[in-house]
């Protein structure tokens, strides 16, 4: 064999001991993308995939067109449910290192994708998230302790024990069931955004994958349906620019932007400042304005980082700078919102620690709480029988007679 | 009542689902405009409209994910494979999601898709338009497999798959779409109109899930077989002379397993038979739990006759399929041993 | 349920009865497109990908930059191959209408794409057709008779039966064999291509699919490997406007070029007239250069449309306009470079004449040589133990018995 | 000779393999710079450099039909599926390809890709972690599958199948990784330190695939099984006080049906025993092969001990798993039958 290669290898910018390197990431001025009309043909919006809209200025003040003017008040909601998401998470990675849950995943640098664009679509548009979409699971009001149920498989665990922790659902708030298989979900969003339009209903489906996850079937299968049906959806890719210890150069970011995937099909590309809630907010509005209008698809690429450790069985530091975080040019979208609500005179360092104190109480009464449901070593447990309800909309005879085996050994 | 053949009779359930539930929809390749490459969908789109029978994309993933997805937000979608060969693509879509979802969501969520899909040779297909892979489907809980023998049982069976809240796997054997084949290749082909299962009745009724059927009763040894190969084991048995009770099994899984065991322990001797590949093939299933419940009724092995651990293959679809003499063989076995 | 769906349902622009209407097509005018350098980036040749590169004009003269200028003896040698494999198609076809061969799928109407692509790779580069390729086949040397053979599943079937009628392959010329499933090929192409480069060859690989396939995963795999380790690979997308009776728009062709598929990952595309034999030996041997060259990937749609049914067991009367090919804009490839030779001097409608019958007199010799190897009514027949053969390197033992049963029973 | 746990006993396989034969190249998510989430291929990357130990998308289909491309290429890819739970992307690519090649092109081209992949529970990962559908790759003509229990074969297996011209499907018992388990949750891990079979020598040897191997003589009872619960079955017939001959199939297809059969001729008694769910799982094809064989030398029906027939619930791991106390009621059950 010649040894002279000429495969191809994408390599990220820094690994441990380099100095981070976010050169490669063309970043745009804030204000300085335009905002077309929602009816805009998809062929004349092709720079917006390329482009990146932000709002939010390095003096945190709010520019240009995508600016969704929105209320103080409301801004101080979002700044206040990122926090909870942040607090939250900390807290539960806290508590699987202590070995009172098996497994966590948090969100920690995502949390404006979440809120912002749950504050931006309605109540009655239906959500397929990934896993680290937790904020979404608390914006719409999945109470904390049922959170924590979930993720201790405890006696109220939404999901009777059969779940790894954070792949939650809430059928009420719209939020969809989570998978551990990677972009499953996203066809599901699809068809369940085509069933709104055979119905004539004006909701629409949003989901969520990490840029990982593009390379999958499932993106290419939601891509193709949505552009053929013009189904009314936004696909959401969160470029946290790592998958596991792979760079988001081995799921082919390396070449165009993750947000120019659909322009091949008609579907319009908006690549977003994925940590700044403002211009994350105002994207959502105007793709879900599109799709409920019947638009179609948009895919939205949110730039971002992943703050953390892909879950706690991962340890970040063998594969990248352990500092990468914060040279990462988009910051931290909590502190940009609060230094824009500073900024604007809407908000304060002091107010900001208190709410951080409020929700670490908030967080921790939750905790007890969760924990008289039951932990992995403590009871009260959930009754092992159950494990065989729910795989037909009624228990078939095999399962009866597996259930009764099962219930002798276990005496 | 009137005369189908098994395209017929499915196109007459998808027919009458759709009148009575304006939330059944069909989506899969070729199924609207040109009404699908068997004609299981002919007339439906003109009918119903193209919003209910949708042309999709060549995506088989896609049709069972987005499909899925539908079945999410109230619809009772029906999808079209257009060969079984082809339902690979969408395998991961029926194991990891569609199969789970009630489960993982403790019953919050549920998708009620049907897949439709046609199985097995028949149309000198070669190896990709002749597979039988239900063993597979079989193995994954939380699905339902289907495969009726007979244009009464495919409709009946297809309404009930329809409206279950379970997903179902409705497997086609496409060999018998137009009539009965009793495994005889040099035969010529009969139609369903001569046989008391092409009688079927224009109206709504259902064959239940889970119910096997017991198509000839009989005391000197069990045919457990279901497809094609139930016409062909009434030949065989019929050929060999032999009383055999032959119960065509219909619902794969959730498995009849009573009418099953109660035939086997009371003639003491088994034959299994299908198409599909041997190793590893639902046969398998069937002779472990049979001699787990019937050990001590059994006179002899239960003896497997399957298609061979070999792709179909184009020129020798006569020598791969278990046919009348290989089933014949197969009973005289089973009847010596001692 | 409301009645007023949203859904969009594509729609060809004529059914049977209509007239045909391919005013959907985007044709640009002969010699427009301009052909940048191999090493041009792909964000600056994106418009290839929208445009259509076409060297032949009405009056049938070469145009423009994409004139590949070649010999008249080659382009007669190219006209003649063509011919070759619309006589062919015509002689298979009529043999399985009389019954003796099981099935059959002719590439009327689509010879340029394998005869103009068959004549630009190098011999030492690798094909993965499709079905429609019969062309390249025939090309890279694979005798008529074995192609006839293959068909019967004869004593002399270079498949040993085991494949349906064209499903050929041909080692030795470097092509793949054919598979029954739409798509799979795609990404072992690009597999080889990557193992090439690994080895420091400049061998590339190329495969072709359908418009329709485009839809399926493998497509998507494929161009995401590619683009990610830069594979020598060329990507054809054949887009002959049908997949069995699904117009183009279901595989999501209704507001982009299948070109430019890839332009998201970064893939250049070339949409090319298909029909037009220079235009296609042109851009591949563009594509060939650039990925031989350390290039990367190129994608190529070739416009063109299926002049016959899609197999044999189709009747596209059903479906769409009895005359749509007689309309189709881009008209017939044989015709074309036929006329262009013709008026360039080289070329006579005698020649043509006689070209023809030449070849159906040495295609119906070798389908009596082929008859002699045996039909699917007489023999001499395949000795059917051969089926147990080459599904393991070495025949296993439960293979052993199953084929000495299966004696037994034919005895 | 060297103490190795599984994790290090396939890396050394490869990493031999690899130096041999410069045509071995690895492909799979996270394999090169960090070495895999299971560590499998720790430095490897390092000694072998980025283009012959590659990262690849997160796209199960692509790796596989990637690889086949390049085995097609001369090379001889192991591809690595980070899961066995998510090897179903990659389906279609196994069954109509990788398994079809050899035989739809006569002989002419194959590609000897070998595919590894973690099964089973054992790190509380849900049922989407915890898959073991082996079951369903042995239903497939044209590939190997193969599950060792231990270092020693884990390794002797691995560089057979890599230097294998046939597609292998090779499953590696996550749980087993570090130590044997004997099934009884409530005992401390032992490490392989302590096995016989962690002791694996340096260098090259080989462990022939299709070959079962009989891990302990016995007379009263023959156990099949494979991966994880060939140590669990050790235990609950140490625990039962009974002499069982125990059987690690260890080459689940083809299977070396000759060393299973010769055995229960012996014994007269078998219990069958896998963590995979028990409906259609590969079980049903051991009762079927074993009973079709020594049907006159049962004295008891084959019994099954499996997973049950539900995905791998996370709260209920040690219900779901069969450990110790299921296996041994299932001995008692096959010996007290008569
Ligand atoms: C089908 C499938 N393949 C592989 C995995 C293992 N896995 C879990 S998360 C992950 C990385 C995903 O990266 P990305 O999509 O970027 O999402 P992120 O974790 O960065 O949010 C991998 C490979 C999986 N869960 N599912
Ligand atoms: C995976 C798979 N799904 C479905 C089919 C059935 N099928 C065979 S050809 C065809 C249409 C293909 O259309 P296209 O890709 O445009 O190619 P063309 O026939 O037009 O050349 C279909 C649906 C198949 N062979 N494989
Ligand atoms: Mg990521
Ligand atoms: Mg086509």
């Amino acid at each position: 064999m010649s040894t002279k290669s000429r495969l191809h290898i994408p390599h990220p910018s820094a690994r441990p001991g380099d100095k981070p390197d976010f050169s490669y990431l063309n970043l745009a001025p804030a204000g300085s993308a335009d905002k077309p009309s929602i009816d805009a043909k998809p062929r004349d919006i092709e720079h917006l995939s390329m482009n990146l809209v932000r709002v939010l200025d390095d003096e945190h003040r709010a520019q240009g067109e995508w600016n969704p003017n929105l209320d103080p008040e409301k801004l101080q909601v979002g700044l206040r449910w990122m926090l909870l998401t942040r607090v939250f998470d900390e807290r539960l990675w806290q508590i699987q290192r202590q070995g009172k849950i098996s497994f966590y995943m948090e969100s920690k640098g995502e949390e404006a994708v979440s809120i912002a664009q749950g504050m931006a679509l309605r109540a009655g548009d239906m959500c397929f998230p990934s896993y680290r979409n937790t904020g979404l699971y608390l914006y719409r009001g999945t109470k904390l302790v049922d959170m924590m149920n979930q993720c201790l498989s405890n006696t109220k665990d939404m999901c009777k024990g059969r779940q790894l922790p954070v792949l939650y659902h809430n059928k009420e708030a719209n939020l969809f069931s989570l998978s551990g298989n990677l972009g499953t979900q996203y066809p599901h969003a699809v068809g369940w955004a085509m069933a709104s339009a055979i119905k004539g209903e004006d909701h629409i489906a949003a989901s969520w994958l990490g840029d990982g996850s593009t390379a999958e079937a499932d993106f290419h299968h939601a891509l193709t349906f949505a552009a053929v049906y013009q189904a009314p959806v936004i696909l959401n890719i969160v470029n946290n620019q790592w998958a596991i210890s792979t760079f988001q150069g081995f799921a082919g970011g390396e070449r165009r932007p993750f947000a120019a995937r659909g322009i091949g099909l008609g579907i319009p590309g908006i690549r977003v400042d994925g940590n700044d809630f403002l211009a994350v907010y105002s994207a959502t509005l105007w793709a879900a304005d599109r799709a409920r209008r019947g638009g179609g698809p948009t895919v939205i690429e949110h730039v971002t980082y992943r703050g953390g450790a892909h879950s706690t069985s991962d340890d970040p530091s063998k594969y990248r700078p352990k500092d990468e975080w914060a040279s990462f040019p988009l910051g931290d979208p909590i502190e940009r919102l609060k230094k824009h609500l500073i900024a604007e005179g809407h908000w304060s360092d002091e107010q900001h620690i208190e709410v951080i104190e409020e929700y670490r109480v908030k967080v921790g009464a939750a905790w007890k709480e969760a924990q008289k449901f039951g932990t992995m070593t403590d009871g009260p447990f959930l009754d092992p029988a159950g494990m065989f309800d729910d795989i037909y909309a009624e228990i078939p005879e095999h399962l009866v007679k597996q259930r009764q085996q099962m219930l002798e050994l276990e005496s | 009542m009137a005369q189908m053949n098994m395209i017929e009779a499915i196109r007459s359930a998808l027919d009458i689902v759709m009148e009575k539930d304006p939330n059944v929809v069909i989506m899969g390749e070729d199924v609207g405009y040109f009404g699908g490459v068997f004609r299981c969908t002919d007339g439906l789109q003109r009918k119903y409209g193209e919003h209910r029978v949708i042309d999709a994309p060549i995506a088989e993933g896609g049709i069972i994910g987005a499909t899925i997805g539908m079945g999410l937000n109230g619809l009772r979608p029906v999808a079209e494979i257009q060969f079984a060969d082809y339902i690979y693509p969408g395998f991961d879509q029926v194991v990891s999601e569609l199969a789970r979802i009630r489960y993982r969501s403790a019953g919050e969520f549920f998708s009620p898709v049907t897949i439709r899909t046609p199985c097995g040779g028949g149309i000198r297909g070669g190896q990709t338009h002749s597979q039988s892979p239900e063993a597979i489907f079989t193995h994954i809980s939380g699905i339902r497999v289907v495969m009726p023998s007979n244009p009464y049982d495919a409709k009946g069976l297809l309404i009930s798959a329809i409206e279950s809240d379970d997903p179902v796997v409705f497997f086609e054997p496409k060999r018998i779409y137009n009539g009965p084949f009793d495994g005889d290749p040099e035969k010529p082909a009969v139609s369903w109109a001569s046989h008391p299962k092409g009688e079927v009745p224009r109206g709504y009724y259902t064959v239940p899930l889970g119910s096997a059927d017991v198509v000839e009763e009989g005391s000197e040894l069990t045919i457990i077989t279901y497809g094609t190969l139930v016409h062909v084991a009434q030949a065989a048995a019929a050929l060999v002379g032999v009383n055999a009770e032959i119960i065509d099994v219909r619902s794969l899984s959730p498995l009849d397993t009573t009418t099953l065991t109660e035939s086997v322990k009371k003639t003491g001797r088994c034959l299994i038979a299908h198409e599909a590949t041997r190793f590893s093939g639902f046969g398998a299933e069937l002779v472990a739990t049979v001699q787990e419940e019937c050990f001590f009724h059994l006179e002899a092995p239960i003896e497997r006759v399957a298609g061979w651990d070999t792709p179909y293959p184009h020129a020798f679809e006569w020598q791969y399929f278990p046919g009348q003499k290989r089933l014949a063989a197969g009973i005289r076995k089973v009847m010596e041993a001692q």
